[in-house]
């Protein structure tokens, strides 16, 4: 008796109407304390700055509960457009369909969300591709290898998955251990610590992204042994400097451009404002790999 | 004087610390809702009242089942994770094709018995319930992610999506909800014997053993309750965002008893009212509102929130200084 | 009024607790080599002023001299630095620690270094347990495995062995039985010739009449009047003090009872418990009043817990009414008709934060609640009943039951047994820290309930009580029952022979 | 004198429940290596023994600060933000160039503030040490984030880099530490004149206030100490990561209290023991080494590890019931 009436129900004309113009924007990230995020954070301010319309910041925290009440947040705050970049992709559709009942325009950044008005993402299932595909080269085609997992969200997963295709294509690779962390550096070390331990013959260990693999790269300085390759994912300024320096086993790192992905993302939130769709809903934006070799071509974020 | 049962009049300073009693911790509430009116733009408006609702009512639900764990002198630190094994359960029962009250019912059983297993380790083996909760906590967790086998489960069509998304006559459903809980809780705690039994409990457990209180069976039942609440709290999660998440509910117990200790009960048991959590409640669904609402960047939030967090139980004890005084 | 410098004076002191004036500008002085009584009802102040004597509460206004000088004593610390040492009323103990440790406490001795000379710490707790002749408590045991008398006894030893010029022992013999104080009272007799100042709180006539130099009495936190015990001229007698206490003669303390004893209800046969208690076989009529007696330590505590399920029987059985009744939780207790009164009433009976009117019908809410909803206003008149049989002196019935009195917080625990109407009722020390006046009307209700046909079954360690109330007295020692004696016939000498196993004509009782 | 006080003997049982007391954890530990060693590939190994030990130093130095407030009868939720402004504290001095030994300082120094603050609500104004360190938790958590503007500052060349990947004599630097912390606080406990005062601290505050200890001083030295703990775990943990990151020690509170608790230590206060307590961080270590080197799915290591604490306790428990009975 008590679920009568459904408050996410998308008004008639969808959201959007077009003519609107961008004042407000409200910036969701799912957790500012990565370094990633942080700098998606640092170029959507610079970008309100130079543009002139109020930017509000919120991190999600890794829950989604709390991405939920921050959209509600959003709209009695009146922002036109939420730039989204969500905990759970699909798990934030409830939350998506409210604010576009409310006439708030919703880009999905990084990570795409169900029921987006448009979505600016990495290829996350290729940034896997790529990291792992040069670790197998490195490696030489066979070998054994770690998987250092992360927190059971899309990006990372994607990302698994897109490694896991790289393997699956090299029989000669095979995955001895696999752990799931909490992408930062802490538990990639403690995680690479122990699972050297159980495994003495390691070639390459694969993580989900760069502060893990920087983790897993301290473990086995601390481990003493050589000859295993480490790659992470992202791209971020500490993957760099790992990258130059000769002590580290930090081999490749697909990069991303956290910035520019906000960036591009507000461009598109406010051509549907300003009623100009884009052709196509989800516009994806390719990694490209820094390795050891080109890390002095590298502009970094 | 030969003193028979003399009912003294109630004195003037017994009346006024008897009010402040109880409105103090509501007076911080308005006084907050009265800063955020100031500083957060758009705080003041039904749309924003009804978001503040919506969002302390999963809180709030958990706290209210906290409230009577506290009060018998426990702690549940498992709250958290039994949200997300009810939320599981819930969306596992629909998407495998049960109707929506089964799949609430399945859920909040879900909870209770997870409260159960807790309060038998309480009850019976007379563990304490902090080492307790905190197993379970770490146990329940593990098995959200393997029941799920470590991924989210979206049901976009959710049989019960109403509950989290609903209204009735325009109030939200799960705020209805919660007022409902909150109703249930009072009654229990304030009008029934069972009530006074889990007071005494909490106030002095041999006094209400040797009272004749089945001290074992008000534990167990207690945490049973405080587990169904918290698997209600789990299926309007699951029902708001359409889907079982694994990690839903992290670190939600510690909310949940800083819900309760701000609404006035004492953490070594026996004495509060779940009312006054309710309004605990409200103030840190306020802050975290206007806080958003404010712009404040997310540490200065965190910062923000625990110095208010340490200021209102400060203020409280003061009202209590006063009262021995 | 003498030459005689007090060591200590308190004067217009007042202090309030919220609602209640625990003390309106009350004076009051202790000199040196004296002993000098407070009396006064249950939640007179007595306390109060001792706590603020010794620095754990400060005063609302007045004033405290030390040898003259006015001090201000914000904390226990400040009063032991000025040489004020308390015995308080409850048990101040830390029950992990061992007996070592407690005597210890604030004054742990350390070596050369800083780093705890355990053994010393040992050896002092010896000297000091032997001088107050308790010779045979191990100070390696920790405290919260002895029972309350033995800990009170730990207390006085603490206290005792303190450099202090002024002793304050607030109900001190109220957990012990004649033996030990006896010992306490010879220890008061050799501090006073030293020259200390000593204040005594007692509920016991007998005592303050063997101790005092000079009494106190104090109603409803004022002064009511002092009187010099030594003064040839003047002839204080019991009553002139029981009248300035209550504002009425209290005759006949232990009541008139008309022995009506009806069939037998209680049968005990073989009862055993751990801890070497039993067999212990007895039996208790209706409308019977039975006193056990027996020293410290003696096992009666435990015989009736046994009974009443608060411990497990290793053997025996109790029937009640021809039916035998298993007890293995007081719950089972409870509803087979057996009432218990238990011995602390802090640790064992009251929830300090709720109610009066709650904690009164703890035991039987179900009378009050049927289908499990409570009936206020009928709870609130029950209880009223109860109150005013008892007189309780309570604000309200919303009261916390905190806020009461000692003695008052000892009704509201015979209150909560009067509304279960059982067909045996133990009370165990039903008057420990009961004012007389109240006492009486304990006695009297005791009588009453009897007098409808309950067994009674009363422990206690004061010994002119129990041969003043009862039909028939049981005497234990060492977990058995050694002795029986007709109540009204029996001797203080008769139950100390039994209670000690030595003829014992060398302890003579001045009353 | 005629009889008074009759005194017991000490019998076998009080002996063998003597001993049982103090290496009862202690057998479970035993008990866990051996079954790891069966199941765990390369658990018997110097390697990972010292992998074991060094995992288990930074948790271990916590869970030791963490005794010393427990047995006071509080808690400390804020250890791991503590941790991590320690952490930061102290690499923003090396960067900024101090040598190491003042950097270590820095860092030591900012947990003890941290730690007295929070000492100062609990002593001063009685609050409960649950609710006061649930807010500084919250608000050390927000300071470690906006003294790094929210992102994690990476130090490669640390100056004081040995404290945390060093060794000494083959044993690596934060085990050699740990001992000492171990040393120093078993002493301080067991040896001193304060330390007995902490235990009648947490046995009965107003016995011993009414003893004449100056309570609110012993509950103000202890928070500062385990703050200062907490600060040395920063420390470490920065010197391991080769950087100060403001997420660091997020959740660490729980596993030293499990630690705590394991050991044998009462959360009501009075009564434990700091060794016992390094034996619970022992226990908690193989347990999460064993598991990783078994390679369990992360969810059913959680699964494990809630009810070997559970079970752990349940032991401990079972052993108390003994020495009762
Ligand atoms: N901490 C307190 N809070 C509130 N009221 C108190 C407190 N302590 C004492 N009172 C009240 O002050 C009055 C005096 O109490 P006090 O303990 O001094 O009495 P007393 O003379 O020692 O009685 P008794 O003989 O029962 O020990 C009582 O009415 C009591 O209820
Ligand atoms: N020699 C002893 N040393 C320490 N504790 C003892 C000793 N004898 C008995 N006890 C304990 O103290 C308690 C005393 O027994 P019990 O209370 O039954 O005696 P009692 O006659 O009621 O004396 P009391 O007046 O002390 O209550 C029991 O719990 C028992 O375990
Ligand atoms: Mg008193
Ligand atoms: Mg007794």
């Amino acid at each position: 008796a008590c679920t009568n009436g459904d408050e996410t129900k998308p008004n008639a004309g969808g959201s959007g109407g077009g003519g609107g113009k961008v004042t407000k924007v409200g910036l969701m990230l799912q957790d500012i304390s990565n370094p990633f995020f942080a700098a998606m954070q640092t170029g959507m301010q610079e970008e309100a700055k130079a543009q002139g319309f109020e930017v509000n910041v919120q991190d999600g925290r890794q829950d989604l509960g709390t991405q939920n009440d921050q959209i509600d947040a959003f709209i009695s705050q009146g922002v036109q457009l939420i730039l989204l970049n969500a905990v759970d992709s699909e798990g934030i559709g409830s939350a998506v369909a409210r604010a576009q009942a409310a006439g708030i325009v919703v880009v999905a950044v990084d990570v795409d969300a169900t029921g987006a008005d448009a979505a600016v993402t990495t290829d996350n299932v290729l940034a896997g591709k790529q990291a792992c595909e040069a670790l197998v080269a490195k490696i030489g085609g066979k070998g054994n290898i770690l998987f250092i997992e992360g927190t059971p969200t899309t990006a990372p997963q994607d990302r698994v998955k897109g490694c896991e295709e790289v393997i699956t294509a090299n029989p000669d690779v095979k995955i001895v251990a696999r752990q799931a962390g909490k992408n930062d550096r802490a538990s990639g070390l403690a995680l690479a610590t122990d699972m050297l331990t159980a495994n003495k013959d390691v070639q390459g260990i694969f993580a989900i992204n760069d502060p893990e693999g920087l983790g897993a790269d301290l473990a086995i300085q601390q481990a003493s042994r050589t000859g295993i390759t480490v790659v992470g994912v992202d791209g971020s300024p500490e993957a760099v400097k790992a990258l130059e320096d000769p002590k580290s086993n930090f081999w490749a790192t697909p990069a991303q451009d956290p910035a520019g992905m906000a960036k591009k993302a507000y461009e598109v939130g406010k051509g549907i404002v300003e009623g100009n769709k884009p052709a196509e809903r989800i516009t994806l934006l390719e990694p490209t790999l820094v390795t050891r070799d080109d890390v002095k071509d590298y502009k970094g974020w | 004087m030969t003193a028979s049962v003399i009912e003294q009049p109630r004195s003037g300073a017994a009346t006024f610390s008897y009010w402040w009693d109880k409105v103090g911790i509501f007076a911080v509430l308005i006084l907050m809702c009265v800063v955020m009116a100031f500083l957060a733009p758009n705080f003041l408006s039904v749309d924003n009242a009804v978001n503040v609702a919506r969002a302390v009512s999963i809180n709030a639900i958990l706290a209210a089942g906290m409230t009577m764990i506290i009060l018998t002198g426990g702690i549940d630190l498992s709250v958290g994770s039994t949200l997300a094994v009810a939320g599981v359960a819930g969306v596992l029962l629909a998407t495998s094709g049960a109707p929506g009250p089964i799949a609430i019912l399945g859920g909040i059983a879900a909870g209770a018995l997870a409260g159960l297993i807790n309060g038998a380790f309480v009850a019976w083996l007379a563990l304490p319930a902090f080492i307790v909760t905190l197993g379970s906590m770490t146990y329940l967790r593990g098995t959200a992610y393997s029941l799920l086998d470590g991924q989210p489960l979206v049901a976009s069509d959710l049989a019960y999506r109403g509950i989290g998304n609903g209204a009735v006559a325009g109030i939200p459903t799960p705020v209805v909800v919660m007022v409902v809980v909150y109703v249930v809780f009072w009654f229990l705690l304030e009008r029934t014997r069972f009530g006074r039994h889990v007071y005494a409990v909490g106030g002095n457990i041999e006094a209400a053993r040797l009272a004749g209180i089945n001290t074992k069976r008000v534990l167990l039942l207690v945490y049973t309750i405080a587990g169904a609440a918290a698997g209600l709290a789990g299926i309007i999660f699951s029902a708001r965002v359409l889907s079982a998440q694994p990690t839903a509910g992290t670190n939600y117990e510690l909310d949940a008893i800083a819900a309760v200790v701000l609404g006035g009960t004492a953490l070594a048991g026996g004495r509060g009212r779940v009312l006054g959590t309710l309004v605990g409640a409200l103030i840190i669904g306020v802050l975290s509102n206007g806080l958003v609402l404010m712009n404040v960047p997310f540490f200065y939030q965190l910062i923000i929130k625990g110095v208010v967090i340490v200021l209102a139980v400060t203020l409280d004890s003061l009202r209590q200084f006063g009262r021995k005084g | 009024m003498s030459a005689i410098e007090p060591l200590l004076s308190v004067q217009g002191i007042s202090k309030r607790f919220g609602a209640t004036q625990a003390l309106s500008n009350v004076s009051f002085d202790v000199r040196p080599g004296e002993v000098h009584a407070l009396m006064g009802e249950n939640g007179a102040g007595k306390s109060t002023l001792m706590k603020i004597i010794s620095g754990n509460y400060t005063p609302d206004e007045g004033e405290i001299r030390i040898g003259g000088v006015p001090t201000v004593l914000s904390s226990p610390r400040d009063a032991m630095a000025a040489g004020v040492g308390i015995i308080h009323q409850e048990l101040n103990t830390l029950p992990e620690m061992t007996v070592a440790e407690n005597l210890a406490i604030g004054s742990e001795p350390v070596n050369g270094l800083g780093v705890l000379d355990r053994r010393r710490m040992v050896r002092e707790a010896r000297e000091k347990l032997d001088r107050v002749g308790a010779t045979r408590i191990d100070p390696r045991r920790p405290i919260g495995t002895l029972s309350v008398g033995m800990q009170q006894m730990v207390e006085i030893a603490r206290a005792v062995a303190e450099d202090v010029k002024v002793l304050v022992l607030d109900e001190p013999t109220a957990a012990l039985s004649m033996s030990e104080s006896e010992r306490l009272f010879e220890l008061i007799n050799e501090m006073r010739d030293k020259g200390m100042g000593l204040i005594y709180i007692s509920h016991r006539m007998e005592e303050v009449w063997e101790l005092a130099d000079r009494v106190t009495v104090f109603r409803d936190g004022k002064l009511v009047g002092t009187r010099e015990m030594r003064d040839p001229d003047v002839k204080v007698t019991p009553n002139d003090i029981v009248r300035m206490m209550v504002g009425r003669d209290v005759e006949d303390l232990y009541g008139h009872r008309e022995p009506h004893t009806g069939g037998v209800r209680l049968t005990v046969e073989g009862l055993t418990g751990p801890g070497g208690i039993g067999p212990v076989d007895f039996e208790v009529h209706g409308g019977e009043i039975v006193g056990v007696a027996g020293l410290i330590g003696a096992g009666r505590t435990e015989v009736a817990r046994l009974i009443y399920g608060a411990d497990r029987r290793t053997g025996g059985t109790v029937v009640l009414d021809d039916r035998p009744v298993s007890t293995r939780d007081p719950r089972e207790a409870v509803a087979q008709g057996i009432g218990m009164l238990p011995e602390s009433r802090k640790d064992q009976a009251l929830f300090l934060d709720m109610s009066v009117r709650d904690n009164t019908a703890m035991s039987t809410l179900k009378q009050f609640s049927p289908g499990g909803v409570i009936q206020f206003a009928k709870m609130k008149q029950a209880v009223a009943g109860v109150f005013e049989k008892l007189r309780v002196k309570a604000a309200s019935q919303m009261v916390d039951s905190r806020s009461l009195s000692g003695g008052n917080q000892q009704k509201l625990v015979l209150g909560r047994l009067m509304l279960e109407h059982p067909a045996l009722m133990i009370l165990d020390e039903p008057t420990r820290g009961v004012d007389i006046g109240a006492k009486s009307e304990i006695y009297r209700i005791i009588n009453d309930i009897a007098a409808s046909g309950t067994a009674v079954l009363v422990i206690s360690s004061d010994l002119p009580e129990v041969l003043g109330i009862s039909d028939r007295i049981l005497v234990m020692r060492g977990g058995q029952l050694v002795g029986e004696l007709d109540g009204p016939s029996a001797t203080e000498e008769q139950v100390m022979e039994f209670a000690t196993g030595v003829l014992a004509d060398d302890t003579p009782r001045n009353m």
